[in-house]
């Protein structure tokens, strides 16, 4: 039991970490494999709860998990990167010291807001939940702060996760079915990305969104 | 109220009142003419001197210029009616009359106001720029004389609950002591001005001058000739008796007859006839004296009156 | 049954069926059939205002109509005065509209917009409920603003300019009305007139004084009153002629229509300092205007102006009915308010009359400018006439129909020293002053207006080509010419509608308003009877005539103009408007503050020959420049500066959706 | 029966969309859409009827469900799409043209648009039955990726950059409310109930006592937050004017006349939860700030505006601002006021977009400052704008005056007068600048610039649903008797 709980721990923990990479690294092939990284974690945490709630068809969800944010999404977006070798988030708007230090200040904020839901839940699982949300606001900040479009991809992906994972670790998985039209919602909006992403090349030659500025006021 | 009736007496009043100031008129302005002449040193034509010009141009054929249409042929006898009017309704022998209690004051404001506009139109007529520079500047000294005299009425109205002439005379009659109040003496500074700004005297303007610069109701008046000038110079001659014999009425009414009866009224009329041969002797030398204000200072002086008689009604409402 | 009922319903019949005469017919039918259904609406309002007048009431509820509110009409004597003013003036201005419109092409469009705006103006007053009035307020604000830019081809851009700010400002007024009635009916816990009335008196002082001034600013702006004038003197002129009468005589009224209807009516009355501020208010517009209107050589901006000034006199004469009130003094409170209301009526008729008269002079010359007029009088004689009548009236003169309301206004406030306290003595002899200085100044002004106009010679091409308007045109104002004699002669006609409604709006007050014989027209001790004043004239005048042409020897011949022996008279030596009102304006500079400016072009050869001198002046209203430029520009700029908040990049507009998420969960964190 | 209703409205655009993809955009298919909308508007009213008769009709254990709210949104659903489809063939017709800013819209293009206009109507009918906010989630991030390509369907730099925004802001905004919807059903599942349920908007507002506060709070702010996103609310707004200037006109008519409603209605869904929980005073606070700020925003963008398209963008925001605020009150009247708001903006608003698409076609720009005397030239099309302006500008007798007194009334007696008066100022600065720009480009004569007449920018088949679509608005502020009972059970429904 206890056991149960200290795996849950350290996947989320890697959970987190993998997030924290993300955040760290500028080359966009390494984000894209600590996506893969957290895709699985994210797998794992499912898998752990629905061996400790003894809910078997948590695997399954585990499962499709695991291979829709482990596998196809982060080889979607090596697809697009494989494009233009030289992708990488050279300048982001805010660098990666401060970036990293208002992640800490994010993940203090996910602790402090999620107390309720821990208080009300009470159980081990529900202790490791503000690491999801803290994924998810990093997830944000990433949106806010990465020039490329596919970091932006990239930081849309770990807020999605980041919610998984809250979902799982707080109420192990919504319904089923609306798992499943979340992820394929999921899919199809990264492809969107995507098919703009390349559009995006086609036309401004470059995928650098601050060159988005055509439409204002 | 005693003034409201209206009786065939009182309306005999009326027309003997107008008939006197159609007569009297231009007697008034004869004296004034002989006043100065003798202050000036010069022998003077004596007082009747007006009559005789009204005699001669009365004679004389009509003209008609060309290109003036109606307004300019009906202003010298709209102008003279409208104060004929004037005459009728403002107590001046007698606070009987004809109109009763509709001898407004405000009234007779309008209908001095209407001749002047009636002359300004017939300048404006002529299409000459005489006629319009006069009717301009009479216009704008009109324009700012109207307020002052407004205010006089309105302190002299506020103490008798009315803008009824006879009414006000009455009042004035019957407690004389109020005539000495500080209201009623600012009111007739302020009035007494504009009696000369709306007669055309000095130093408004100078009835004796045809100076362009400085001509006021003279230049509206320039292209009328003939019987039709005749009836310009009356007109303005019935105006200054009219405002003159109102201002006396309102402010020195001692001897004005309150009844109809005929020693009353004879009373009445010689009192008048002495009053307003006073005003004019005084007018005349006061005139003699003084010279004209350029047209642009007197606006200066208008707002001057017109503080005179704001505090005429202030005071008339703290001081009473 | 109700007579006012069936008139208020066949008008809505007629409305509707103009509207879809104007809509389908061809050109020339539409004009004349929307003309006569127009008149006939016109004559409909007329009949039920008079029924009103004459003490006839009416009262309904259409829950099905305006939906979540539902419509209220009840129509009472004050209603009535307003409605049968509006009808006859749709009725005169329609007919008029036959000629004009056919002249002026007549597009569907304004066709169709016209019974809608003359039917909307017999709605207001009728209106019972906060929603009714608004939406029938508001309508009538809709269509006469389409009404107005309709010309907007001729115009260009004076008249897109004029609509903008009529739009901006007429909604300006609407927000304050809403917010203060809407306010007074969550108040009084009622929607309903009724239920407000009943609701009132149990209301805040804070509440009743807030709700004052919200309307006073929204009907304040409607009635032209000063700071929020702005819009009338650009929109009337440029509308066509018209619709410039039913805006200046009907339209405007019912800014008073409002501010008597909600201050004296729904709130009873009130504190002394509302309404010292509608009499110091209406004081302001009066002189304002009459000042700009005497500097003004624009004709119908001139008319514009001067319904600024009649409209501050009426609120002139509404404010101190309200301090009256407010001090106890019934009678004179009914004396002042019959004033206001008698102006009302009278500044409707001869206004109609001017700007329909403008609006002939438009028709035969298609000039403004009164220095390009001059010596219409013979080429168009029966206009000149009328316009005459009319300017008699606007100059308050003895005769005109402005006369006896003005005598009136005047006799309520020099009775008004009755009234104790300081502030009315300090105030009512200011206001009397303002009232005599717009008198006089009137009386320029229309001197001005006729003289240069319409007598001596013209001064331009266009003026020499005019030629008299087109029968149905003269109609339309030979009918308001009647209105405006019968008014000028015997105003104590309209004595008992008057004590009707100032009685039905102030119980306390007794006979104020007495009305004797012939029209005499009485207040507290003082009468007036302009009938005898005229005849007496005319009379006078006769006598003198008929003693001249006894004196007379010689027939009268006609000879060329003297004109000091100067050689032959130009026009370009006349007076033009402008250069008769530059003494008047030089008086007021420091107030007008005019722009004037010179440029003086130097011949070649020699700097001291000069070839050309050219001289332009302007008399902007100041007001205007000083009080809406500032708030404009400000406006403008923050504009500019918002757009930054949208300049394009992604991670700003994501960054706001983050900070708000991060503010919010700080917040909920904190709230634990 | 009541299957064939709540399904029809679902399935028939997803079959409407199946022609389209099999047999492309020729004149045989051209109305496909038009009929799949003229069956929502249809099936809107039966259900309306059936339900003001029998009350709410659950389908799928709840997943789909008919209330009153739903049958007033299909309806609104189906005349604007009607709107829409019968306008898209004279607006894809036009867009053929030899002009590069617009882009060359072939067959395929035209294909993919009939397909995703249908899949469009689908997903927000889904929205508008969605009885759970799972299925309500589906639908609307649906909506997302459905439009993103019609957004780009041009293919030019702008729209891609639009799409972009769209995509990225909406899915973000969407996400926040998923993240809102698991906390929610987190608490649920703790009060202990079912699975299903647990996302069920009325097993929810049933349970709502047992629901702990705190987390509640914290879910409702999320969801709020999120659906507001696509609901064109601050603080997520800023897709809004991107993409509705780049998405063809049709398109934009759907998005600020239905989608946004669409997402909206979720958001009253969630409050009406919510209340209970946590009292009235949280989601008041919450959707005022929100109103107010989009209130604000809009209207200070509107000042220096210059391209018409994004005005009308704007003005959308305006009036969600004010639909919001009218939310926040909350009493009946108040949200009566709202329907009868979202019907008359989304059919006049739809009208703007449209012929704004035609005027564009005509004057090649959708700059203000370019297009002049429009009225003198293009009279018909002059018109129609005007008159959808005015309306949108609240003037009667145009059914948004009607709703936004009803509003104002609402407002002051439940005590918000000074938001209220607040929001009315901000109108009145908006409508200046509204009226500024409107009129500089209609009014004035031709002579002054612009260029000459486009032959025939509206001809009859085009202006007759735009001028019907008037009428109704119109006819609507007059007298709502046919929807009146129908919003009154709507504003009645959780909102005591």
């Amino acid at each position: 039991m206890s056991g149960d709980a200290e795996l849950l721990d350290l996947a989320a923990g890697a959970f987190l970490l993998a997030a924290v990479g993300v955040l760290w690294r500028r080359d966009l092939t390494a984000q894209t494999s600590l996506l893969a990284v957290q895709g699985f974690a994210l797998a794992a945490i499912a898998v752990i709860l629905g061996a400790d709630q003894a809910h078997p068809e948590l695997y399954a969800v585990a499962a499709g998990v695991g291979v829709l944010r482990g596998a196809v999404l982060p080889a979607l977006m090596r697809r697009a990167i494989s494009a233009r070798a030289t992708d990488r988030e050279t300048r982001p708007l805010m660098n990666v010291g401060a970036s990293l230090l208002s992640a800490a200040a994010l993940v203090l904020l996910a602790y402090a807001v999620s107390q309720p839901l821990v208080r009300l839940l009470g159980t081990a699982s529900a202790r490791a939940l503000p690491m999801g949300l803290a994924v998810a606001l990093i997830g944000l900040l990433i949106l806010v702060t990465r020039r490329k479009a596919l970091s932006q991809i990239t930081g849309f992906l770990l807020l999605d996760n980041g919610i998984t994972a809250i979902a799982f670790l707080a109420a192990a998985g919504v319904p089923l079915l609306v798992e499943l039209g979340v992820s394929f919602d999921l899919l199809l909006a990264v492809l969107v990305l995507r098919v703009l992403t390349t559009r995006m090349r086609a036309l401004f030659g470059d995928t650098d969104l601050d060159d988005l500025r055509e439409l204002h006021d | 109220m005693s003034a409201d009736t209206v009786n065939t007496a009182s309306i005999l009043v009326s027309l003997g009142q107008v008939t006197l100031v159609l007569i009297g008129a231009p007697l008034l302005a004869g004296v004034m003419r002989q006043v100065r002449a003798r202050l000036e040193g010069r022998e003077g034509a004596g007082i009747w001197q007006p009559w005789r010009d009204l005699r001669k141009l009365l004679r004389k054929t009509r003209i008609v210029p060309e290109g003036t249409g109606p307004a300019f042929r009906t202003a010298p006898l709209l102008a003279v009616a409208c104060t004929a009017m004037a005459a009728a309704a403002v107590p001046l022998i007698s606070t009987r009359t004809g109109l009763g209690p509709g001898a407004d004051l405000i009234a007779v404001v309008a209908l001095l106001t209407l001749a002047a506009a009636a002359l300004a139109l017939a300048g404006l007529d002529t299409g000459t720029a005489f006629g319009g520079m006069g009717a301009s500047r009479e216009m704008t000294i009109t324009a700012l004389a109207e307020p002052t005299i407004l205010m006089a009425v309105f302190a002299l109205g506020a103490r008798v609950g009315s803008t009824n002439l006879p009414q006000i005379v009455a009042a004035g009659v019957q407690h004389g002591g109020r005539l000495a109040s500080p209201a009623s003496l600012l009111a007739a500074f302020a009035l007494g001005v504009v009696v000369l700004a709306e007669t055309g005297r000095l130093p408004v303007d100078n009835p004796a001058t045809h100076l362009e610069l400085t001509m006021v109701h003279e230049a509206m008046v320039l292209e009328y000739a003939g019987p039709d000038l005749a009836l310009v110079e009356l007109g303005a001659a019935m105006r200054l008796t009219v405002l003159l014999g109102l201002w006396a009425s309102l402010f020195a009414p001692w001897g004005i007859a309150t009844a109809t009866g005929p020693a009353a009224l004879a009373l009445g009329l010689g009192v008048l006839a002495g009053k307003l041969a006073l005003l004019a002797v005084l007018l005349a030398a006061g005139e003699v004296f003084m010279a004209k204000l350029r047209l642009f200072r007197v606006p200066e002086l208008l707002a001057g009156s017109f503080l005179l008689s704001v505090l005429a009604v202030t005071a008339s409402f703290f001081l009473t | 049954m109700n007579l006012i009922a069936v008139a208020l319903g066949v008008a809505a019949a007629l409305a509707g069926a103009a509207v879809l005469a104007a809509v389908v017919l061809p050109a020339r039918l539409r004009v004349v059939a929307v003309g006569v259904l127009s008149a006939l609406l016109g004559t409909a309002g007329l009949l039920a205002g008079g029924a009103a007048l004459a003490g006839g009431s009416f009262a309904a509820h259409l829950p099905l109509v305006l939906p979540l509110a539902g419509v209220y009409v009840s129509v009472d004597a004050l209603s009535g005065l307003f409605m049968a003013v509006a009808g006859a003036v749709v009725l005169a201005a329609s007919v008029y509209g036959v000629g004009y419109a056919r002249h002026a092409g007549g597009g569907r469009g304004a066709q169709a917009l016209w019974p809608l705006f003359a039917f909307s103006l017999l709605l207001v007053p009728a209106a019972a409920s906060v929603s009714t009035l608004l939406a029938a307020w508001e309508l009538m604000a809709a269509s006469s603003l389409l009404l107005v830019v309709s010309g907007h081809r001729g115009g260009g851009d004076s008249v897109r300019s004029a609509g903008v700010w009529y739009a901006v400002m007429t909604h300006l007024g609407l927000v304050a009305i809403l917010t203060g009635l809407v306010w007074l009916a969550a108040a009084a816990h009622s929607e309903t007139f009724a239920g407000i009335r009943a609701g009132a008196p149990g209301l805040s002082p804070v509440a009743r004084g807030g709700v004052f001034v919200l309307v006073l600013i929204g009907f304040g702006s409607k009635a032209g009153m000063v700071p929020l004038h702005a819009w009338l003197p650009r929109a009337h002129p440029e509308a066509p002629t018209p619709v410039s009468a039913l805006m200046s005589a009907a339209m405007v009224n019912l800014g008073v229509y409002g501010l008597v209807r909600v201050g004296l009516d729904l709130l009873g009355g009130g504190a002394r300092w509302w309404w010292l501020t509608v009499l110091i208010l209406g004081a302001l517009t009066a002189v304002y205007g009459i000042l700009q209107a005497a500097v003004a050589s624009d004709l119908k901006r001139l008319l514009a102006y001067s319904t600024v000034e009649n409209l501050g006199l009426i609120l002139l004469g509404v404010g101190a009915a309200g301090v009256f009130h407010a001090s106890g003094h019934d009678e004179l409170a009914a004396l002042a308010l019959a004033a206001a209301l008698l102006h009302t009526v009278t500044h409707a008729a001869f206004k109609t009359l001017l700007f329909l008269g403008a609006g002939a002079v438009l028709h035969a010359t298609g000039v403004r400018d009164l220095d390009e007029l001059g010596g219409l009088r013979a080429r168009m004689p029966v206009t000149s006439g009328l316009f005459a009548l009319g300017a008699l009236g606007a100059a308050a003169l003895p005769g005109g129909a402005g006369f006896p309301s003005e005598w009136l206004l005047l006799q309520s406030l020099i009775h008004g020293l009755a009234v104790p306290g300081i502030t009315v003595v300090v105030v009512l002899p200011v206001a009397v002053g303002a009232v005599a200085l717009s008198a006089g100044l009137a009386v320029a002004t229309f001197v001005k207006a006729v003289g240069t106009g319409f007598l001596a010679k013209p001064r331009s091409p266009a003026a020499e080509q005019a030629h008299e308007a087109p029968v149905s045109m003269l109609a339309g104002m030979s009918l308001t010419a009647l209105a405006c004699a019968g008014l000028a002669l015997l105003p104590g006609a309209a004595g008992p509608a008057l004590r009707r409604v100032v009685t039905g709006l102030l119980p306390g007050s007794g006979a104020a308003v007495t009305e004797g014989v012939a029209g005499r027209l009485s207040a507290l001790g003082s009468t007036l009877s302009p009938l005898w004043v005229v005849a007496g004239t005319l009379v006078l005048a006769l006598v003198l005539r008929g003693l001249l042409r006894m004196a007379a020897r010689t027939p009268s011949r006609s000879a060329p103009l003297w004109d000091c022996g100067a050689p032959p008279l130009t026009a370009r030596m006349q007076y033009t408007a402008t250069s008769f009102a530059e003494p008047l304006q030089r008086v007021f500079d420091d107030v007008l503050a005019p722009e004037s400016d010179l440029d003086v072009t130097p011949h070649a050869e020699s700097a001291y020959l000069v070839e050309r001198v050219a001289y332009s002046r302007a008399v902007p209203d100041r007001i205007e420049h000083r009080l809406y430029n500032p708030v404009i520009h400000t406006v403008r700029r923050a504009g500019l500066a918002a757009r930054a908040l949208a300049n394009g990049s992604v991670h700003r507009y994501l960054g706001y959706g983050f900070t708000a998420v991060v503010l919010l969960l700080v917040v909920l964190a904190a709230a634990q | 029966m009541n299957t064939l209703l709540l399904l029809t409205p679902l399935v028939a655009p997803l079959l409407a969309a199946l022609v389209y993809a099999a047999f492309g955009w020729r004149r045989a298919t051209a109305h496909a859409g038009t009929a799949a909308a003229a069956l929502i508007l249809a099936d809107g009213i039966a259900l309306a009827v059936r339900v003001m008769r029998h009350g709410a009709i659950d389908l799928l254990g709840g997943w789909l469900r008919a209330d009153p709210l739903a049958a007033f949104m299909l309806m609104g659903i189906g005349t604007i799409a009607l709107l829409a489809a019968a306008s898209s063939p004279a607006y894809l017709a036009a867009a053929h043209g030899p002009d590069a800013d617009l882009g060359q819209i072939n067959a395929a293009a035209n294909r993919r648009y009939g397909a995703l206009v249908a899949c469009f109507l689908a997903a927000m009918s889904a929205g508008a039955l969605a009885g759970n906010l799972g299925l309500a989630w589906i639908a609307i991030e649906a909506t997302t990726i459905v439009t993103a390509f019609l957004v780009g369907h041009t293919g030019t730099r702008a729209a891609v950059e639009a799409a972009w925004k769209y995509t990225v802001i909406c899915s973000v905004g969407i996400a926040l409310a998923l993240l809102g919807i698991i906390v929610l059903y987190a608490a649920a599942r703790h009060a202990g109930l079912s699975e299903s349920a647990a996302l069920d908007y009325r097993a929810l507002a049933a349970h709502a006592h047992a629901l702990d506060p705190a987390v509640t709070r914290m879910a409702t702010a999320l969801m709020i937050l999120g659906f507001g996103a696509k609901a064109g609310l601050a603080p997520l707004h800023a897709w809004l004017p991107d993409a509705h200037s780049q998405a063809p006109a049709p398109v934009s008519a759907l998005m600020s006349g239905v989608l946004l409603p669409v997402a909206f209605i979720q958001i009253l869904r969630v409050k009406a939860i919510a209340d209970q929980v946590l009292g009235a005073g949280f989601t008041r606070a919450l959707l005022l700030t929100m109103g107010l700020s989009a209130l604000a925003l809009a209207a200070l963008l509107l000042i220096a505006q210059r391209d018409y398209k994004r005005m009308l963008a704007y003005s959308t925001m305006e009036h969600m601002g004010l639909v919001t605020v009218g939310a926040a009150i909350g009493t009946r009247l108040a949200m009566a006021a709202v329907f009868l708001h979202i019907a008359g903006h989304g059919l006049a608003k739809a009208v703007a977009f449209i012929t704004s698409g035609h005027i564009q076609h005509a004057e090649r720009t959708t700059r203000i400052d370019q297009v002049k005397a429009l009225a003198a030239r293009q009279p018909v099309v002059a018109g129609i704008f005007a008159a959808a302006l005015l309306a949108l500008l609240g003037f009667p007798p145009f059914s948004l005056f009607a709703s936004e007194l009803a509003l104002a009334r609402a407002g002051f007696a439940a005590g918000l007068g000074w938001p209220v008066a607040a929001a009315f100022t901000l109108i009145l600065i908006a409508l200046a600048a509204l009226v500024t720009h409107t009129a500089a480009m209609l009014l004035g004569n031709p002579e002054g610039g612009g260029r000459p007449a486009a032959p025939d920018a509206l001809n009859l088949t085009a202006r007759t649903p735009l001028i019907t679509a008037l009428v109704a608005v119109g006819a609507l502020g007059i007298t709502a008797w046919p929807i009146s009972s129908l919003i009154a059970t709507a504003a009645q429904a959780g909102h005591p």
